[in-house]
């Protein structure tokens, strides 16, 4: 086995943050796409939407600055950038699913090679669930990446040929940025793009369910 | 002369029907209208439709739980539609135990629900949740090359809102993120009653600043009620 | 036959006027109706909404007070009463389909006595006409009020069993406001509530192609 | 840095293509981008269908014609889509001999198609134009004991939008009635070409007055146009 040390939230979320060009448009899901604002170097102005109603979410504030009617879709106390603005559900949502956004970097169980997206629920029991607004974004923004664990922590792999878990959307996701890898969907199923140092591609492989294309 | 203002909850909260649905605004704390929640609870009224965003959030140690989660507790919701109930939460807990009805949507949905409701639109198609458990039993058909499910408008006969200035006629400004839900549920609802935490003379508020216009607007009740408590 | 004097324009937009209450929102259409708002006391408060995106329309203006971006559905300049507000045409007609209207006033070319009203175009000639807000309007607000002429320039009743002009929308009209006579439509037809000094029941009846009821 | 300002005409038209959808803001002359549609017109694209309140409006002895009926009066345009074309206008005229197609359509239902594609609803059931000549070829069913048409999303590869002030992230604000159809519109365009009487620093609107939030928004070109027209 060789020597790597897969990434943490931390480091999952500044590679996400390497990649996010100037300009866009971008909604962060809870959890470690949250953090990946933090690694998004200032000069670089990139619009973060937050689905309770805002674009151009700053920052955490300082304690002494912070706004108590200013939070994120996490509920985390944040800022605004100048040129920041409020709105109600319906607009921020039809700027989510009217395709405004070029990007969401969301959360994920289970992604398939096809691009099927799992991150809602671990099973289909009825009347319970956390979909907030994964479903609108997945179907919604122009590229959809998730960031996730490579396996899950009993090793269970998260990349697989099809989701076993409830789908977000069928054939969403984009990129998959996981502690091992960044791996494109494509048309013929998850090509890998980048390894952390130290992995190999069929060890790679091993850890994944889904046969990876280079 | 039109005066939206009531002077005291228990007027706020009367004609409240038991068996009604009532729509809630809020995304957590911010923008949630407390006060109106905790005259319902003391109004009475019972088997409630409950339409809120995260209407089964977690139990969060040492603090007092929410007047939407205590609502829920004392068994007045028969029906809860949400975009977020936690299995663990109360309300989890309860559909789990097969004593409140859950549905679980998604945010998007939920809100351009109750803004079709409000716009006379009673049905429409929209790409997200087909191919999943949202889709099942709806009718869906393909638009662009997308699949795309059919949702009916959520109105409700009564809608609890919580806003920053109101004036007489019920015209309503937001204050930052607590705009959220509040303009969409206010014009959903066939009773809209809305908190506010500052009331100003007709004229006050520029026409080009008013987000809700007031004919949306039945009561509105003054209730300083102070910030939104910190995230847990 | 008896002697009596036709109300004209301003005499029809009066008689409207006095049957609307304090504290309705009320939308006024082209042309006679929106001489209605004229005749509304000052002490009783009404909202008038216009589909341009405005509630709490005003009288318009001393010339010097004028205001070019305040116009009102007919183009005319207009006022802003003190709570006023602008919005957007989607969130303005949202009031209007919505049902959040207590009453629109509608010109007509023809009313049936089912409550179909025809005032958009008087031909079924494609691909030209003026529909404008009516058929919005017509199935949107809780009453619908129709202001016009008895019957033509030519004499031809515009009161009729069905309308032979392509209709605004069907069912609609829940009271007809003429030169000659109050009608509300019910069940069963037209009731006359209320007719212009020295007309007779039979002589109105006698301009009216629909069945007239007491 | 995110830049949205263009500095000349021929940038702000820069590949608007022949048979291109082009949809227009304003109720009459007030918040109509009468400089852009003097643009399009130098700028040549043709065979455009043209979305837009009021195509066919009344000649005016004595009065130059609008941008918008010299861009139809010269041929360029060959499908119009308007809850107002009178016969007697110059697009009825080309309309009734055959010369461009009118499609004439409720307002409200103008306004909620062009929104409609801008939230990504592709299509939605109405009352409005049930049982009329409007509801010919279109599905129908019945909600609430009200007979509904089913209406399809209308975008447009174009949208041309006159702002009041605009900063550089391209967030708007617009003046009193002039608001009218330009929300709508500039969330509706692929590509959404703004025309604003003032311009401002990033910041200086107040987060909670934008009314068009940058995101809908791809050029911006300072034409400081003046008044609308009086009524004729």
């Amino acid at each position: 086995m060789s020597e790597h040390k897969p990434l943490g939230r931390t480091g999952m979320a500044a590679r996400v943050a390497q990649d996010i060009p100037g300009g866009w448009y971008v909604n962060l899901g809870i959890g470690i796409p949250t953090l990946v604002a933090d690694h998004v170097p200032a000069e670089r102005e990139v619009i973060f939407h937050s689905e309770n109603g805002i674009l151009g979410v700053g920052p955490a504030p300082a304690k002494h600055r912070e706004n108590p009617w200013l939070i994120n879709a996490s509920s985390q106390r944040v800022s605004l950038h100048p040129g920041g603005s409020f709105f109600d559900h319906a607009m921020s949502f039809a700027i989510v699913r009217g395709q405004h956004l070029d990007l969401c970097v969301l959360g994920g169980f289970q992604v398939a090679e096809n691009g099927d997206l799992a991150n809602w629920a671990q099973s289909a029991e009825a009347g319970t669930g956390q979909i907030g607004g994964a479903m609108d974004l997945a179907v919604g923004a122009k590229q959809v990446w998730v960031v996730m664990e490579h396996t899950t922590k009993g090793g269970e792999p998260r990349l697989l040929q099809r989701c076993s878990y409830p789908l977000t959307a069928p054939r969403c996701v984009t990129r998959v940025y996981t502690s091992l890898a960044v791996l494109d969907v494509a048309e013929r199923g998850f090509v890998v793009r980048d390894i952390i140092a130290g992995l190999s591609f069929e060890e790679l492989q091993a850890r994944t369910e889904a046969k990876l294309h280079r | 002369m039109i005066d939206k203002f009531v002077r005291s909850m228990a007027e706020a909260m009367a004609g409240i029907k038991d068996g009604a649905t009532v729509l809630v605004a809020g995304f957590g704390d911010v923008g949630a209208p407390n006060a109106l929640i905790e005259g319902l609870i003391e109004q009475g009224a019972t088997d409630l439709t409950l339409v809120v965003n995260s209407g089964g959030r977690n139990r969060v140690a040492g603090a007092e739980p929410s007047g939407l989660t205590r609502l829920v507790a004392l068994g007045r919701v028969k029906k809860m539609i949400s975009s977020f109930i936690r299995a663990q939460s109360i309300a989890g807990e309860l559909v789990r135990a097969g004593k409140m009805e859950g549905v679980v949507i998604p945010q998007g949905t939920l809100a351009e629900r109750m803004r079709a409701a409000g716009a006379g639109i009673p049905a429409f198609y929209t790409p997200t949740g087909a191919g999943t458990l949202v889709a099942e039993g709806k009718e869906s058909r393909w638009y662009n090359g997308r699949e795309c499910i059919l949702e009916e408008a959520l109105g409700g006969d009564v809608a609890l809102v919580e806003a920053w200035t109101a004036d007489r006629w019920g015209n309503l400004v937001f204050r930052d993120a607590s705009r959220n839900f509040n303009p969409v549920v206010a014009m959903a609802g066939a009773l809209t009653i809305v908190q506010t935490h500052h009331v100003c003379d007709l004229g006050q508020l520029p026409a080009n600043e008013i987000v809700t216009p007031g004919i949306f607007v039945d009561r509105v009740l003054h209730v300083p009620a102070g910030d939104p408590r910190p995230v847990a």
